[in-house]
């Protein structure tokens, strides 16, 4: 029921969002979350980020997450679309949508995929900085720390 | 032959530092886990030896899933080694 | 900074989207909900939802709520709108976007502002049914429930 | 006069079941908050007594702000009751 998707391209919010609505009046809230690409990183301005993945697993993993949330909550749909490649500043990476019969359950099933995404999904961020390091981002423990606030059932 | 072989990748700063993001490698003798793997790499090569020294850092996937040390390998399994993932 | 607005014609989710977010580079994740309506209630078909509003006061009690955000979390901005008027099922009704440095506080504000804005912002629903009745929707416990999770400061 | 008036506004039911969105009103004797005004229409009309006898239902606000049966009242004050609010 879920839509992944990993693309170079930005995504469309408008499209994205009539496709997971589109002919339902069962939906009561649809919760959303877009990442995007900050310029300032460790105090240091950045001029882009590229985004690595592996590619054999990415599907199937985004795939997993959002059937991990389809079991925690009644969603009507989920959406889930990380792009990759040089993305600058200000551009969005990662969109998530999770439409529910009650807001409770679209805005707890947002969090949760965008926090599982986050720690669960292959991707790798390369900054860019304008004078001229580029570094890898170092995973951080507030987003193991949000994922685990999951590990639990719902709720 | 592939099937009889491991298909290894390599993500992230651990392709960078490698120099490689991809290898195929017959099963060495007394490999047959995630962990007896990365000790035979480690013996290998001393850029095996630096990337897996900071192993803490190293995260595998065996045929896609996320795997650990103790994970069994076999002919024809593809391992991935990266670091722990930073997408969203 | 708050973008309030009470409006009769469905907004524009992707203008709404680039208004808030045009030209920054300082935002790291905006948070979304729009909540829509649901063609079955209480178990009956529901024809259309009419939103009554209290004009003189409605911006001014957005307003409010959305500085009550700002104050709670670290917002880059947030917009709130709310359509008023006939809305048949499957119509977007609310529109809430806030955006921030962190996912963390962008979804909290989201959560929130949509938990206040349905227990302190003065509107009224009358729902029509296939069968020809009316009524007026009455206060949910659970909508007092879930803005009375906020009573406490951020976090 | 309108600024030696209460404007009073219904709202929801309360409006349809009293058949009257809005009137204007001097300031009675005796009244001098929400809860005295309560009291005063409740005495002065059944339909007001009916809406208000319902009296845990209705809310209130004064000048646009929520309010309860103490805060106190002044001419020229618009005063709104209504059901508790069920937007989003």
């Amino acid at each position: 029921m879920a839509r992944v998707l990993v693309q170079d391209g930005a995504f469309d919010l408008a499209a994205e969002f009539a496709a997971l609505t589109a002919g339902r009046c069962d939906i009561g809230g649809v919760g959303a979350f877009v990442g995007t690409v900050r310029e300032i990183s460790g105090g240091r301005r950045l001029t882009a980020m590229t985004l690595e993945h592996y590619p054999a697993m990415t599907a199937a993993a985004l795939a997993r997450i959002a059937a991990e949330a389809e079991r925690r909550w009644d969603l009507l749909g989920c959406t889930l679309i990380h792009r990759i490649g040089r993305l600058e500043p200000g551009a969005p990476i990662v969109l998530v949508l999770a439409a529910a019969a009650h807001r409770d359950a679209a805005l707890a099933a947002t969090a949760f995929l965008i926090d599982w995404l986050k720690t669960r999904a292959p991707f790798w961020k390369k900054e860019c900085f304008a004078d001229g390091e580029a570094h890898w981002v170092e995973a951080r423990a507030e987003d193991e720390a949000a994922a685990a606030r999951w590990s639990g059932e719902p709720g | 032959m592939r099937a009889r072989s491991l298909h290894i990748l390599y993500f992230a700063w651990l392709r960078e530092r490698l120099g490689l993001g991809e290898e195929c490698l017959a099963l060495p003798d007394g490999v047959d886990s995630v962990g007896t793997l990365i000790a035979w790499l480690r013996r290998r090569d001393d850029r095996y030896g630096a990337i897996f020294a900071e192993g803490r850092l190293v995260r595998c996937a065996v045929n896609q899933e996320f795997a650990g040390p103790d994970t069994p390998l076999a002919a024809g399994d593809e391992v991935a080694f990266f670091p722990p993932v930073t997408g969203g």
